[in-house]
């Protein structure tokens, strides 16, 4: 299994060991974990999905990384429900012979997961809710990839 | 069609999925939209302007142009955040 | 303590909660590990260093990867002696409130671990040992970090 | 002043390590690889040609035209191969 979405937490190492176990083809092993910030006082993020669109649309992206570098493996975690400052959200574990290609791969599924999958953060606060808004700044960062690679 | 709603679209319009029966004249999502923003006060505030809206036709992101075809499900929402 | 040169294996999960518990102002923590591939029937890869330089060196790295990014916390642990196929060489670890400054950090520590830091590797084969030479690449890679910032 | 030398370079001399008193005319790095050249076979092998070395200075990357100075430490390498 490559993608999960899930309410539960995740173990990162567990994950990066499922994935590379017994194999000596990998040099570079790179993990993303994305976390709740405290900012501005917030209490707790609910994270909302679309199910069925979002395994399939994390799905492509998988391929497109896959078609895009050699990788040896791939594994993406996204979390829903109600989660507390501190609390993990997201996990990408890229797999590759060379760092560069781990490296690129998890930036990249990063960026498309920002700015494609169907996850919708919703903020509390001490005085209500809010929904997280789109950023400029996570568009350009997965614009990049359109353009030939730069190295 | 089922047609469903995510994040503030879901709350404003107190309606997470419906099923509708279109018209025959609602051939693309902008006319979906101009169709569903006729309901009433709620609709028309969600889809009275698109600028701030995305969709997916049977769970692909898809533009306003686009043809409904033969689509089965077709969903609104805001830009996504998630990551 | 930021920076350890050993023989011992290291648990990297460990090493990242040392890093960030406790910690609310954490979005992103990026792990690279480094191991050894068993690349022509290599059967073991023995790493010497230069005991004092080595770790004044990559403190150098670190202090300048602080002062280009806003880092919540770094950790960089580089084995040495002999390692086989599939062993653990090298771990980065970077924290930070956004992705994108960890995921630079960390790969400009790689970069300069690769091409600064006074580590030289041994390949051993069934039918002998020969040093590694340095790649063109790794150059390539270190260099990019020396002209303006791209994005 | 102490003199160092890793990976091949150790090898080709059989010596890792070791204290010299350098005439006052040796006052750069490449003044010091030469004065080693002249130490004999293996020395003159490692330092014949210095393309493919590189040193330190007081555990300083360091460059062949650079002053040697007060310096306590000197080492001779290839170029490094970690991480």
């Amino acid at each position: 299994m490559q993608v999960s979405v899930q309410e539960a937490d995740f173990d990162s190492a567990a994950e990066a060991l499922a994935l590379t176990q017994g194999r000596k083809d990998i040099g570079a092993v790179v993990t993303f974990e994305g976390r709740v910030r405290a900012d501005d006082g917030l209490s707790a993020l609910t994270l909302e999905h679309y199910p069925g669109m979002t395994e399939a649309e994390i799905a492509r992206h998988v391929a497109a990384a896959q078609a895009r570098w050699p990788l040896a493996g791939v594994r993406i975690i996204h979390r829903i429900g109600r989660l507390g400052p501190g609390e993990r959200i997201v996990l990408v574990i890229t797999a590759s012979a060379h760092r560069q290609s781990a490296f690129e791969a998890a930036e990249f599924l990063m960026d498309y997961l920002k700015t494609r999958a169907p996850f919708w953060k919703q903020e509390q606060y001490g005085d209500g809710a809010r929904w997280v808004e789109a950023r400029a700044d996570d568009l350009d960062a997965a614009r990049r990839w359109q353009s030939p690679a730069k190295r | 069609m089922k047609v469903l709603y995510f994040a503030w679209v879901r709350e404003k319009l107190g309606c997470s999925e419906e099923t509708l029966n279109l018209p025959p004249e609602v051939r693309t999502a902008r006319q979906l939209a101009l169709h569903l923003a006729a309901r009433g006060p709620s609709y028309a505030n969600v889809f009275g302007a698109l600028g701030n809206l995305n969709l997916a036709i049977d769970q692909e992101h898809a533009s306003w142009d686009q043809d409904l075809g033969a689509a089965q499900e077709v969903a609104f929402f805001p830009p996504v955040t998630g990551g």
